[in-house]
């Protein structure tokens, strides 16, 4: 199970990267959030992986699919990069991808303990408020901040003198 | 929540509060007088820094996630001024009619982004510091594009959020080795547990490369002269001189805090970026003629004479480095304060049309000349004092060879910031700028970068106060 | 022991007249200038004389040694602990003598020149220039350290700069006072370097150390060799060369003939009199030290001095500008002391050349000013140097004539007058140390001889020119010091000198030897009776006589062509091969490094600039590649 | 269900994909995909986080927290990036990453 | 109120005053009546010092006063003033004033100029009377920047190009120094004792011999910049040619000498080991820069080029004697800095003069002077035979006592380089004299030089003050010498009580 879903990811992953068709990008961008969805299923962070369908795969890609159609004329292909400027990122990226798996791979992880049962919303809910040691009110309050302020950015951005269709602000 | 743990906390309390009380008022106020926000704004920010200067104890809030030392305070205090002067400078160009109604959403999103630096500065974990970066960087790409229907403001905001964008991408990787390696977010039991397996050191690394793009070291610094370029004035200025001041500030926690075990590799990391990061930021100001773009390079050039400091030993590297920051964000503040006084009436950006600018207005062209040599560290000005102690610093450690680079790399320096002089003084021009009076606020702004730039030269007090709080800081 | 500090009035009286005469001079009619100077020069020559008297003769019991007193000292600057140059006076037999000397003769120029430069522009600048000059030399001969010497030494050179260039609105005498100071600069420059050789061997200035024979100077270091001569002669070799450029000795004599340039009084006080006899001076004032440390020094002086005189007197034949020919008889007659120096010995009878220098020092001090103040006399009655245009011009000036035909006969070394005994105890000095020397003196006395007659008739006999406006005799205040100064070339032949000034002081006696007496006398009188046979009356003989060698005296006339190689030498290599390039290589090489450095940070920057290229990918790609570097570089590196 | 697959393969995927992002990112002439490779690699860290607080620390839930920190930030930057693409539209008729070139040197 | 920082708060009032000021003329007067007091106050400071030394104060450093400034680097501003100092104090008013005189005639942006030329005062005050080595380095900074405005601004030909030139070197001169300057200081205290920047403290302790080694060339090189050292001395000809008259008397008289001070009391004072050790190197070096410089002067011109040269051939002589490290030598450096600050500042007023006549300083385009302007024709031929070396004149007095005092050095490659350096008297004195001859005698080139009029009132005053200065000291020495040797003594004892054993390579 684990080996299907990572092939898909994987092959998922490179055809958004490589695809002509924009749209078609979208598309394979969507099944990889899914494929990733899934494996968090299989590591039993059930709400995660649920909070991880809803935003990603619901809004941020439906936002870009909106983008899209905004922007650029379904049928014309994208330009494709210069052929030297390709290449060499595909240097790069391969040459950093080498390097980090070496790093990883000799780094001796401490014993995996896998006997642990599922973390249930109740414990996520008390870690979420709680404000000693462990627990993330404050993070969650910086985040309301953050959508505050991205929002009015986002808004004074795009603005357009007459008032057209407004763009969707943002769910959640 | 007890009172007091509010009172540790009230820099960001407050700032909150004032966005949001900015946000009510911009909806009472009619669309016709939205310049009256202006002054509101700007005695909210005035009362909140005051505020900020009361004595407060410090204290660990959130199990950790929130610290706040009297340096941390001191920190704050110095962007909070760093923050108003900018305000009074930006009042001219707000008052312009394009943006006449984007008035309230300026003051907002600025002062998100400073609750951002804030939370990053008196973070306590990476979740946070992560969380204060986002939030200090992903408004500010909206400011870089504020001036939205003008196509280099708008190059500017997508150069801005995507570079940043791939940047934090970089650091989040950095930041979830350190934790697979450490096991936890929080600093104190990272600071113990950081050995230097290789995939702690590409960790730190990448962590090192997401910071070192918001102070834009060289090999990170690309999009910096494009950004500030094509920003408006005032957002340039809050860039070079906020941000990277207060990013500066929380290199230097960071790096003393929590990778205080492998201090001996990012001193070489420092070592070697420095100096590139000095010759490169040179090299590029020589040719500039834009004044922004010019003064771009040269803060890159100032951000690599800032990491000398660092490599100084922990007490005296961390005051020299913080006194060098403020001295930095005065000068920087001299200088655009009037490039912004001179864009706001005229438009004007290029060194070449400052040409005879002594003539036609003198007190102007003399703070910017007295900022220039602060930049470039000559002595009547506090620039001096500041690059000294840098150097004093480094060479303790012994890197005298560093140092007689970077003395060099200053006397390069020198030359640029003497053609902005020569170009003022010594060039002729037939029209120059003519004669204005700016208005209140940026005169007062003028006259607060000036005080500075003198004051914290000769008043040694200053720099004991750095250096006593600094004390505290290394567990 | 007298107390001699009154000397020191001497030489402040013509420094403040000087002074005087330089601030305020000219707010006065000139003819007080005038006054003022000679009044300061007669008190001199007054007190100067009192000096010798009470020194020589009142208070010196006969066959005593002469003392060398230190009649005044102040330290002036304190260089190293045991080296301190001090000012003083000192009063010595050859110092009282110069004393004399340089009084008299300036008493006389002074006199003289009052008639001599009415009505010329900057008539108290003159007067205060010849002051300063006097201040300088009497400075000069009273020093009591070798570097108050090089001290006045220089302001010697200074003053005659200033004397020689007084026309200066005339080119030629700008060039030739330029040329003056350059060479005795350069021989100056030998002196210091001799100095300083000097007082690093024996650390002391002092001219009473040095010379005392058992002094540390003489006694200890002149073992140390040093390419073949001791150091201590390399050290006199120097100093000599300083003196030889003053005293315009053979390699360094060009500027002599120039120097006519300036007014003829001040040839007459400075190239004949004074000045240039300073180097004789100087040797004389460091004898001691010259004969007793190994004699090679003496040896070289003995013979720069033989050919110097015999190279001047060939050229002097050769001249047609009559202050020329004095000039080079000068050079001649100082050839002559030099070379008595050189071979005398020291103490007791091998002493005799010192002696015999020094006297004729003193009498070719008289007759010398009387040749030039003379021929001052003529030029200014006829207004041309050019013997061409003048002859027979014994009608018009009888005063002047009679006194150049004495000064003729003096030099010629005729026996009553005084230039018969000098020249001949010379000679006789120069017979008992080496013959060679002996024959080219005998040769040189017999040049001399002709070439003063060959003047002499030139300017009195010879042709009858008519002069557009008859020169008219020049008026008393000039002919009374030329007839002082005949007076004083026939006395002083009698004084006795060889009681006066030896080289130890001691008395030696002398005598007439008529061996070397009587050829000397005859190889004059031939050398009279050519001059007569060709010069008497116009005619073509001496045209023919050029004729035969003619060539060589094609060559003599040109002065063998010194002068253009010593224009080649700095015109060509100082100007263009070495201070030409020079700048263009400071200009090219240095300079350009210098720009060179800022150019290539320029060019840097020029193409670095590429690298900013706008695109986001591309800064994206540079952000990518720089953490990978960075990573690389320390995991696998460090 | 998870036991048997070792925390290395989960990472090697997720660094693929961080990489392959990147490649997008330098290689994709479109703003919008360049947008969508972001996404990517910020999905790969979260895979990091997670797997590292399934398989390493499951006591708290740091790893967890942060995920949903990177999803919420994640948003509201797409949100803030999209915004600005669509201004660029507005001003350059096309978002073709080329002519967004035009400070330069 | 101690007197010596009354030296520099008297300029800084008297900018104050100039700010006020409102036309040309009271600019003028001001900065005259200040640069006066400055001048009479140093006048007291050399007459007071000389009755203490008499009074028999030995002490070295007279008038002492310490103020800590910055605590955490045990910086202080200490001031103090030894018998060397206080000369070149009294140096320093002397040109600054006859500077303020000769600059009467400047029209454009008047203000600015004295403010500027007052401020250069100020920072070459404060730096010969600071100790602290921080203090020193700030003056010598605050001393460089207004050079470029005024030859910026004032000056003339490639003003530009010149100005940034000559404020660039001196900034990377500034930048040895600074490491120098560091370095010194790290090494300041023994093991553990509290670092300091004061001068006195670090004299007391030996500095590691391979670190003096490592600094010295910083320090020296670094000081010899600005002391015209061969190499690096390429921005003296521009610089003094293309800026106004006031500007290169101040700079050529005072500033360089700060270099020649400077080399003396931190790189040879502080590093005496490696001083004796590589004095061989740059003995090389600024022999070259004596005899180049004089060369070079020959084929000049422009009148300020050839007295440019003719600076650097006399600096490099004042760092020649100084490299001798014996005591004679020294203090005839010392004398030589005194004796060519004034020469220069001299020749440059003149030389400022004559152009303000004839608008041109090339030599050939002119002729004759001397009966047109005989007061000038008399300070030219005074000026030029001061620096030719003429006794009764201070040029004389300074030179003499190097050549003598470096020709007492025990190794002959020492004394061979002192008879190399006495060549360039004859050299000077081509120069000179070809100059004179060319410039003031000979016939009137082109008429219209005629109607030229005479030295009016103030530029006699700056002349004539020099000239009584440089015959002072001509003639009487002795108070000078033996004032600047009372206290060079044990500094040179220090220097070379270090190290018998290394004399020199030979």
């Amino acid at each position: 199970m684990f080996y299907f879903l990572a092939a898909m990811v994987i092959v998922f992953s490179i055809l958004t990267v490589t695809s002509r068709k924009v749209l078609r990008a979208a598309t394979y961008l969507l099944f990889v959030l899914i494929a990733t969805a899934a494996i968090y299923f299989l590591l039993e962070y059930t709400f995660l992986a649920a909070v991880q369908l809803t935003v990603y795969a619901g809004g941020i890609v439906v936002l870009i699919i909106f983008s899209i159609l905004l922007t650029s004329r379904l049928s014309e292909k994208a330009p494709v990069a210069s052929v030297r400027q390709q290449i060499l990122s595909a240097l790069a990226a391969g040459a950093g991808a080498v390097l980090t798996l070496l790093t990883i791979l000799k780094y001796g992880f401490p014993q995996e303990s896998v006997a642990s049962e599922p973390t249930s919303a109740v414990q996520i809910g008390n870690a979420l408020t709680s404000y000693n040691r462990d627990g993330f009110a404050l993070a969650f309050e910086v985040i309301s901040v953050l959508l505050l302020a991205a929002m009015i950015g986002a808004i004074v951005v795009a603005r357009r003198e007459k008032l057209k269709e407004e763009e969707s602000n943002k769910e959640l | 929540m007890v009172f007091n743990d509010f009172l540790t906390m009230r820099h960001e309390l407050i700032l909150v509060c004032m966005i949001l009380l900015v946000l009510i008022i911009d909806l009472c106020v009619s669309k016709a007088n939205k310049t009256v926000m202006i002054p509101v704004a700007i005695s909210l920010f005035l009362i909140h820094t005051i505020i900020g200067f009361l004595p407060a104890q410090s204290g660990v809030l959130f199990g950790g996630a929130y610290h706040s030392e009297p340096l941390t305070v001191l920190m704050k205090n110095i962007l909070n001024i760093g923050v108003v002067i900018v305000l009074l400078q930006s009042a001219a160009w707000l008052q312009k009619e394009e943006n006449r109604e984007k008035i309230s959403e300026f003051f907002m999103i600025m002062w998100a982004t400073l609750t951002g630096m804030y939370f990053m500065i008196s973070s306590g974990d990476f979740l946070m510091l992560y969380l204060g970066l986002e939030l200090a960087t992903i408004p500010m790409a909206t400011l870089a594009a504020y001036v939205h229907h003008q196509t280099k403001s708008a190059e500017a905001g997508v150069k801005f959020i995507l570079s940043s964008a791939l940047s934090s991408g970089i650091l989040l990787f950095g930041l979830s080795m350190i934790y697979g390696t450490c096991g936890s977010m929080y600093f104190d039991t990272i600071q113990t547990a950081y050995g230097n397996a290789p995939l702690q050191v590409l960790a730190f690394l990448f962590f090192f490369s997401g910071m070192a793009f918001k102070i834009s070291l060289v090999p990170f610094h690309l999009w910096t002269a494009d950004v500030y370029e094509g920003a408006p004035v005032n957002v340039t200025s809050y860039f070079s001189v906020i941000s990277k001041g207060a990013s500066a500030f929380i290199l230097i926690i960071v790096l003393y805090t929590v990778f205080h075990s492998i201090a001996y590799l990012w001193k070489d990391v420092l070592y070697i970026i420095s100096i590139i990061t000095m010759v490169v930021g040179n090299l590029f100001a020589l040719r500039q003629q834009n004044l922004k773009r010019f003064l771009a390079f040269s803060s890159i050039a100032q951000a690599g004479f800032l990491l000398l400091g660092l490599l100084g030993a922990n007490e005296v590297g961390m005051t020299a480095t913080i006194y060098f920051v403020l001295v930095y964000i005065f000068s920087n503040l001299g200088a655009f304060g009037v490039v912004s006084a001179i864009h706001a009436k005229t438009g004007k950006e290029n060194i070449s049309d400052y040409n005879g600018l002594y003539k036609t207005n003198p007190l102007l062209s003399l703070l910017m000349m007295l900022s220039m040599f602060s930049l470039a560290g000559i002595p009547p000005v506090a620039g001096f004092f500041g690059k000294f102690f840098l150097f004093t610093s480094a060479a303790s450690a012994g890197y005298y060879w560093l140092v007689f680079i970077a003395v060099l790399n200053a006397t390069i320096s020198l030359y640029y910031y003497l053609m902005v002089v020569k170009a003022m003084f010594i060039n002729k021009n037939d029209n120059p700028i003519p004669y204005f009076k700016s208005d209140a606020y940026t005169r007062v702004g003028l006259i607060c970068a000036a005080l500075g730039i003198f004051v914290i030269g000769f008043w040694s007090q200053i720099y004991e106060i750095i250096t006593s709080l600094a004390f505290g800081v290394i567990k | 022991m007298v107390n001699y500090a009154y000397t020191l009035l001497i030489p402040l009286i013509p420094l403040a007249v000087f002074l005087f005469l330089g601030l305020t001079g000219h707010k006065y009619k000139p003819i007080v200038s005038g006054i003022i100077g000679t009044l300061g020069l007669g008190i001199g020559a007054i007190l100067s004389y009192a000096t010798a008297i009470s020194y020589f003769f009142v208070n010196h019991v006969d066959g005593t040694k002469l003392e060398s007193i230190k009649a005044f000292e102040i330290p002036w600057l304190h260089i190293t602990e045991n080296l301190t140059i001090s000012l003083g006076s000192l009063i010595d037999p050859i110092s009282v003598m110069m004393l004399v000397v340089i009084t008299t003769v300036s008493l006389m120029v002074h006199i003289y020149s009052i008639g001599y430069m009415k009505g010329e522009k900057g008539y108290h600048r003159f007067f205060a220039f010849l002051s300063l000059f006097t201040f300088s030399m009497l400075g000069l001969v009273m020093a009591t350290n070798i570097f108050q010497m090089y001290i006045f030494w220089e302001l010697v050179g200074l003053s005659s700069y200033l004397l020689i260039g007084f026309y200066y609105t005339k080119p030629s005498a700008v060039a030739a006072s330029k040329k003056a100071f350059i060479v005795t600069r350069f021989a100056d420059l030998g002196f210091l370097i001799g100095i300083l050789m000097l007082s690093f061997f024996t650390q002391t200035f002092d001219f009473q150390t040095l010379t005392n024979p058992n002094g540390p100077a003489i006694a200890n270091n002149y073992g140390t060799g040093f390419m073949g001569l001791s150091l201590i002669t390399w050290a006199l070799l120097f100093i000599f060369m300083g003196g030889a450029g003053k005293s315009a000795m053979f390699p360094l004599h060009i500027w002599l003939p120039d120097a006519m340039e300036g007014p003829t009084p001040v040839s007459a006080l400075i190239h004949a009199a004074t000045m240039v006899v300073a180097g004789v001076y100087l040797v004389a004032r460091l004898f001691p030290v010259y004969a007793l440390t190994g004699g090679d020094a003496l040896h070289v002086v003995a013979w720069v001095g033989g050919f110097s005189s015999l190279f001047a007197a060939v050229i002097a034949c050769t001249q047609t500008d009559i202050k020329r020919v004095l000039a080079y008889s000068t050079m001649s007659q100082i050839g002559y002391m030099m070379l008595a120096l050189g071979v005398s010995g020291y103490g007791g009878h091998d002493g005799l050349g010192f002696m015999a220098a020094n006297f004729h020092l003193f009498t070719h001090a008289m007759f010398k000013a009387l040749l030039f103040l003379g021929a001052g006399a003529v030029i200014h009655a006829v207004h041309s140097n050019e013997m061409g245009d003048m002859g027979g011009l014994r009608k018009y000036l009888p005063i002047t004539h009679i006194t150049f035909l004495i000064a003729c006969l003096t030099i010629a070394g005729v026996p009553p007058f005084s230039g018969f005994w000098s020249k001949d105890e010379i000679l006789v000095a120069a017979w008992h140390h080496d013959k060679v020397l002996f024959i080219i003196e005998f040769l040189v006395a017999g040049l001399t001889a002709f070439y003063m007659f060959r003047l002499y008739y030139n300017i009195f006999w010879n042709k009858d020119t008519h002069y557009h406006h008859t020169p008219h005799e020049s008026p008393l205040v000039m002919t009374i010091p030329l007839m002082i100064l005949a007076f004083g070339a026939v006395v002083s032949g009698f004084l006795p000198f060889h009681k006066m000034v030896t080289s130890d002081g001691m008395a030696i006696e002398s005598h007439i030897d008529f061996a070397v007496a009587i050829p000397s006398v005859l190889i004059g009188l031939i050398g009279i009776a050519v001059a007569t046979v060709m010069y008497r009356k116009p005619g073509s003989l001496p045209d023919k006589i050029a004729g035969t060698f003619k060539n060589f005296y094609k060559w003599a006339y040109h002065k063998f062509y010194m002068d253009e190689v010593y224009l080649f030498v700095t015109k060509k290599i100082i100007f263009r091969y070495i201070s030409a390039p020079l700048a263009w290589f400071d200009r090219h090489v240095v300079d350009a490094s210098m720009n060179g450095i800022a150019n290539t940070v320029d060019a840097t920057s020029k193409s670095v600039r590429g690298f900013q290229s706008g695109r986001i990918q591309q800064y994206g790609y540079v952000f990518v590649v720089g953490a990978i570097l960075l990573v690389l570089l320390f995991i696998y590196i460090f | 269900m998870t036991q048997g697959i070792p925390l290395n393969f989960f990472l090697i995927i997720s660094t693929l994909m961080f990489f392959i992002g990147i490649f997008g990112f330098l290689t994709r002439r479109n703003l919008i995909t360049m947008l969508m490779s972001i996404e990517l690699i910020l999905n790969a860290v979260n895979i990091n986080f997670v797997v590292f607080n399934k398989y390493l620390y499951p006591q708290q839930l740091h790893g967890l927290f942060f995920s949903l920190i990177i999803i919420a930030v994640a948003a509201a930057e797409a949100a803030v990036a999209i915004a600005i693409i669509i201004n660029i539209y507005r001003n350059f008729k096309s978002i073709d990453v080329d002519n967004v070139d035009e400070m330069k040197y | 109120m101690n007197i010596l920082t009354l030296f520099v708060v008297i300029p800084v009032l008297t900018v104050i005053a100039i700010l006020f000021s409102k036309d040309m003329k009271q600019t003028r007067l001001i900065s005259a009546i200040g640069m006066g007091i400055q001048l009479i106050l140093a006048g007291i400071l050399v007459y007071s010092y000389l009755g203490m030394r008499k009074a028999g104060i030995t002490d070295e450093f007279l008038f002492y006063f310490d103020a800590l400034w910055f605590k955490t680097l045990n910086i202080h501003y200490t001031i103090g003033v030894d018998g060397i100092s206080v000369a070149m104090i009294a140096l320093t008013s002397i040109v600054v004033f006859a500077g303020v005189f000769a600059s009467w005639t400047v029209e454009t942006l008047h203000k600015e100029f004295f403010i500027s030329l007052i401020v250069l005062a100020s920072g070459v005050f404060g730096f010969f009377i600071s100790l602290d080595l921080f203090t020193m380095f700030l003056f010598y900074e605050i001393a460089v920047i207004p050079m470029y405005l005024l030859i910026g601004i004032w000056g003339s030909g490639p003003k530009e190009y010149s100005a940034m030139k000559l404020t660039l070197m001196l900034m990377a001169g500034s930048a040895l120094l600074f490491v120098a300057i560091l370095g010194i200081y790290f090494y300041s205290a023994p093991a553990g004792g509290q670092l300091t920047f004061n001068l006195l403290e670090i004299a007391k302790n030996k500095i590691p011999i391979e670190m003096q080694r490592f600094l010295f060339p910083f320090a020296f090189i670094g000081f010899g910049i600005l002391g015209a050292l061969f190499p690096f001395h390429t921005w003296s000809p521009d610089g003094h040619a293309s800026a106004p008259t006031a500007v290169s008397m101040l700079h050529a008289g005072v500033l360089m000498k700060l270099g020649g001070y400077g080399a003396f009391r931190v790189a040879l004072y502080l590093l005496p080991e490696a001083a004796h050790e590589q004095a061989w190197i740059f003995l090389i070096l600024t022999g070259i820069s004596v005899v180049y410089g004089a060369f070079g002067a020959i084929a000049q011109k422009d009148l300020k080029y050839i007295n440019a040269y003719s600076s650097v051939s006399h600096c490099g002589l004042v760092l020649f004697a100084l490299l001798m490290l014996n005591q004679a030598a020294m203090n005839g450096a010392i004398i030589q800095m005194i004796s060519h600050g004034l020469m220069t500042a001299l020749f440059f007023a003149l030389i400022g003069m004559i152009y303000g006549r004839t608008h041109t300083r090339i030599v050939s385009e002119m002729g004759g002077l001397m009966k047109i302007m005989p007061f000038l024709g008399v300070c030219w031929v005074i000026a030029g035979m001061a620096s030719l070396g003429l006794p009764g004149l201070s040029g004389f007095v300074a030179e003499m006592t190097i050549f003598i005092g470096s020709f007492q050095h025990t190794d002959t490659f020492h004394r061979f380089m002192t008879i190399l350096a006495t060549t360039s008297i004859v050299v000077t004195a081509v120069y000179i004299l070809r100059v004179v001859g060319a410039l003031l005698l000979g016939p009137v080139k082109n008429d219209h030089f005629l109607e030229l009029e005479d030295a009016k009132w103030y530029e006699r005053l700056s002349t004539v003050t020099l000239i009584l200065s440089i015959a002072a000291i001509g003639i009487a020495p002795l108070w000078l010498s033996d004032m600047i040797g009372f206290s060079l003594a044990p500094m040179v004892d220090k220097i070379n009580s270090v190290t018998a054993s290394i004399a020199g390579i030979f």
